[in-house]
């Protein structure tokens, strides 16, 4: 084991994958000399050189095109948005062409692309820079998405998405990039459609995924003081969901709240509160809870930035909430 | 490759393919016989099929909503498209794709597209790998002239230009839009005036003149494969049948309009071309175009005997595995 | 009371809006002397001339900026997507800019836009031309979303949803279009945000929207004779949701059903359904169920396109699901 | 309007005051006085506000991520401005819109844009407005270089040109996108070129001439102002400052490219005529520059004191009544 950045996890995978297959090629702006708008890519120009580790001009959509023509013939793309805000200009290739294209095709050739977008607020960058939109793409068939918490996941979860033969969403929290893991000296893949326990618990079950999960981690360790054992469930892949896992931790606890930083409204946590509904009904003791970012476009200002996603403190509260129901 | 005597004689029988399927088609929208919607290109035969020809193993083709041309310039088994339009298993698409869709990867076909303008990032994606692997193919970029107006369009050309990539951008300018005209929809004449905002070449032709279509693209595809980077034709043609089956009042355009372009009928010249030149004589013209509606009415038996695709297909191409 | 169409609503209220306000003017590929995709905008070019029924080139992306700017400037844009699969195409401008420009200057400027979209599956279009976004709006604070389910509502949600001063993004449904209904004479408004009950019922609820309240109608009406109670809840506005409409008729019925066409998972019914689990918890006798498209992108069969979505046959086998639990 | 002596020293004055307050911004950034990032347009200030000084009452403008100097050109109170970079209730956007949102409606601003490009369809639309209400007023469209890449400066382009729009698209080409250098993203050496496929005219000038840029641009503004539709500015500068607060190492460019071009400073160019041509003398010079920073200084002090927005102001402005 070693440890590393989110970063230097998410470099590795795509060295790593770039050495196995030759078929492996990067493209975005400003992701070879400049390393990428949050320094991902840093080097790896150099190492691949500007054949496979390609600059391009700010034509987002084009981007996502050309990958998705690119993965049709047999390469397999890993693009970059430089922040998952500009996927708006993605959407058609993503939604209209890359979901679709194995489906109204009848297989006739399959998508292996990988679009990367840096998401999350908390860097002060404003309203047009700092939203989490991972709902809307689980609400595309055909798209897988992924969205690591950790160093180790973000190495493991890419490099099997950049094997998976599907478009995989990889979403990135930009708070995340420097945060610090383990991660083993050996190759390890982790599979697409798993969700992780975070940490074993017995009276709520907290479902969470990127960022929001670390703030669940504090809050479980301050509610342990006060005796209150929260069952945390990493979901790794949002789509396609690992519900087993999320069902047989309520059957458990009984009591679940939803943990995520994108918008309450149409989140994801409506998904599977609704799931928890219709699977696990009888086993609940209290309402599900969802604690989400408020219905509002991010402000830039540091404290009103804070105050529209959930912090830890909001955690812990509403983990004592669900424990009187 | 130059144009000889058996290859004109091929093009012919591509074109009255076309032609027939498409009226046939016509015929079964008007009387309900199909689901969904299509758009004919009619008029148009000399360009998508004459463009197409030019093309040899291992070169690709996105194409457009109005494709049957194209997909026949491609080498489309008719019964395969015509189940398609049925929706049944049999068609290229198992049912999945409809007349937006057809697609063929074996003939180089990457499939049509119902987003206008879709096929430019596969066009661009396609051409990439070829550059990638240092392949000497090209890909035919099929156009509408109401593409050109999308920003991918934009996009897609100053990115084929700088990577240098092996496109052919081959816009037929049917002078329509649905219902607006090119001299509503932009300032400039020529849409091959546009390229020059890239950098990249363009050729302006007779897109109702098949030889001149054929040796024309012949020499654009010549130099996108010997390593130029990408070309830009336009085919200056016409839709000749309205936009798609909802298409009927046609207040956009006068009946004179048409009238004058079905004069210039592409099939009719070639026709005339083929007789004048003695490469065929019209015994053996009207052969062909027996024989051609013997096998679409073949394929329509087909495609109707065909079965409609069950259920259980629906999970199954989602995700490749 | 007169008897019209859902599409001959639409155009009475652009019509009547346009001769109100004469900076109400329509912008779109197709509008004019076509009459859009659908027809809806039929004559008006005749009626108001090319400086207020504007067509424009295949360009959707900057019709949609265009508006933004027109919008914050003063005018009233009422703008067509040709089908609602194109904003895809729209995306940023709607979402990064329409959506956010009030809250971002602070409400140095609002955006009095309104974006009509032909949406839903049934008339063999395929996967591109079939889908059914709306919940992606709905994960967009600043916009509002309706979609009016008969002529009635088309009709006054539209007159509202122009006069309003926000982005109100307005689904049309394709099979809609031709179905006849009766509308007053007189001027009327639906006000944005309140649901109507469609139907009294005591034994469920059923909460939907669009083209399939028709099809709850329908099941109701066989569902009666075999003694099932229907309430049918027709949302019009889905944001933001009239929250009480529904919780009041769960606290009644305490069985409920959402039945919509968009793909399930990341659907508007998660959202709807945890806002029950949270606000109407403890009256529920049954879970909550959904009844909503297939994950899958629309099929061109017409065979398969029908068995993708909710059939009345679908929701009349749920129904009696339902009362058994 | 010509180019009054009285003007040319307010220019000057504005260019110092975008100079003196971006260095002061550099400062506080490195210090982490600041919250979110900044897009400094030092060397810029030539292009930015010699273009904005054209704008008549009723003009608009709408403004880039890299927006200070342009902001100061549509007459924007530092003060204002720096509460808006502290994220203070006092600032132009009441702490809510920060850097790369700056606007200020009541100056004509429109608001700077996050989104590259992102101004292009307001700008569209605030020039259609003056159209539709047939008013003598035109846009101002701010764009970078990198910018006219987009989709949507194609789309915007083209639907300017058809519909007679008044719109000046005002590209300040500082041969950078981050770390693309125009001769990587584009084949065309000028993006005037860019303007003939949609049939504008366009105009090249040296951004760095604060003369030339005002006079060239004047004359277009005019044009446009007179009905003749829009027209494309190409401003040639250069970004001195890093792109962001987080380009630090700057691999992509070498010391000798920038420091060629700090040769040729704006501020330094204008002094230079200014005393050339007795308009003012270097004491009046000197004391402008202590006014404006006496200025900054206070605007700093302000921002400081202010208030930061108490959170009951989020729910008021997402939706207008
Ligand atoms: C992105 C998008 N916008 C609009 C449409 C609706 N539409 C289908 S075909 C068409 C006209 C296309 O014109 P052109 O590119 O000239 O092709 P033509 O139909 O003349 O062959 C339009 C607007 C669409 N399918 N996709
Ligand atoms: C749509 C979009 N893509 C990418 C970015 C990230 N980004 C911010 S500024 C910038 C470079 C813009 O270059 P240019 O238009 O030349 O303006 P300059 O920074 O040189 O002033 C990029 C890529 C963005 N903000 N928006
Ligand atoms: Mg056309
Ligand atoms: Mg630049």
């Amino acid at each position: 084991m070693k440890e590393i950045t989110y970063k230097e996890a998410l470099r590795e995978a795509l060295s790593e994958e770039m050495i196995r297959d030759e078929n492996v090629f990067l493209m975005g702006h400003d992701i070879g000399i400049y390393g990428g708008g949050f320094g991902v890519t840093e080097g790896l120009v150099l190492q691949f050189g500007e054949q496979r580790v390609i600059d391009t001009p700010i034509s987002e959509a084009i981007i996502a095109g050309l990958a998705t023509g690119a993965a049709i013939s047999g390469l397999r793309p890993v693009i970059e948005a430089m922040f998952s805000d500009f996927v708006t200009l993605m959407m058609d290739n993503i939604v209209n062409q890359a979901a679709k294209f194995s489906f109204m095709s009848a297989s006739q050739a399959c998508v292996p692309l990988v679009l990367r977008m840096p998401a999350g607020c908390g860097t002060g960058a404003g309203a047009q820079h700092s939203q989490s939109l991972e709902a809307w793409m689980c609400h595309v068939p055909g798209l897988k998405v992924v969205f690591p918490s950790n160093p180790y996941e973000a190495k493991g979860l890419m490099k099997a998405a950049i094997r998976d033969n599907n478009p995989v969403i990889f979403f990135e929290h930009k708070l995340a990039y420097s945060s610090i893991g383990y991660v083993p000296e050996d190759e390890y893949v982790i599979p697409i459609g798993q969700a992780n326990i975070m940490r074993k618990g017995n009276h709520i079950t907290m479902v969470s995924y990127g960022h929001s999960v670390q703030k669940c981690l504090m809050a479980a360790a301050h509610l342990k003081e006060i005796g209150i054992s929260a069952e945390i469930i990493d979901l790794r892949t949002l789509y396609p969901l690992d519900e087993a896992t999320i069902i047989n931790s309520v059957k458990k606890t009984g009591r679940v709240m939803i943990v995520h930083e994108a918008v309450k409204t149409g989140g994801l946590g409506g998904e599977i509160s609704a799931i928890l509904s219709e699977k696990a009904f009888s086993y609940l003791k209290a309402p599900i809870l969802r604690i989400a970012g408020k219905d509002v476009p991010i402000p830039f200002s540091k404290t009103l930035e804070e105050a529209c996603v959930p912090q830890i403190q909001d955690i812990e509260n509403a983990a004592k909430r669900l424990m009187r129901r | 490759m130059s144009l000889t005597n058996e290859k004109i004689t091929i093009m012919y029988n591509k074109m009255v393919t076309a032609r027939l399927l498409e009226e046939m088609l016509h015929e079964m929208f008007s009387e309900h016989m199909l689901h969904g919607t299509t758009h004919l290109g009619i008029g148009q035969e000399a360009s998508g099929i004459g463009a197409c020809m030019t093309l040899r193993d291992g070169d690709k083709a996105t194409l457009t909503h109005r494709n049957h041309v194209q997909c026949i310039g491609l080498g489309m088994n008719v019964k395969y498209l015509l189940a398609e339009m049925f929706g049944k298993e049999t068609g290229t698409n198992s049912g999945l794709g409809g007349s937006m869709h057809l697609m063929d990867l074996k003939n180089g076909n990457l499939g049509a597209n119902g987003i206008v303008g879709g096929g430019l990032g596969l066009a661009l994606g396609a051409a990439f790998k070829m550059h990638y692997h240092k392949e000497e193919n090209v890909v035919m970029c099929f156009l509408g002239d109401g593409a050109t107006n999308e920003g991918l369009f934009h996009e897609a050309l100053n990115l084929a230009s700088i990577k240098n990539l092996p496109v052919v951008f081959f816009v037929e300018n049917n002078h329509y839009a649905v219902s607006m005209n090119t001299s509503r929809s932009m300032k400039v004449t020529d849409i091959g005036q546009r390229a020059n905002a890239y950098g990249i070449r363009s050729i302006i032709l007779d897109g109702n003149d098949a030889i001149d279509v054929y040796n024309m693209t012949f020499s654009a595809v010549q130099y996108v494969r010997e390593g130029n980077g990408p070309i830009l034709i336009e085919s200056k043609t016409y839709r000749v049948a309205g936009h798609s089956k909802s298409d009927v009042k046609q207040l956009y355009r006068s009946q004179e309009e048409v009238d004058a372009w079905v004069a210039k009928d592409p099939i009719k010249r070639l026709e005339e071309y083929i007789l004048k030149n003695n490469i065929a004589n019209s015994e053996m013209l009207k052969e062909i175009n027996t024989r051609v509606m013997d096998e679409i009415r073949e394929a329509v038996l087909f495609a109707q005997n065909s079965l409609d695709p069950s259920a259980d297909i629906l999970n199954k191409h989602i995700y490749a595995k």
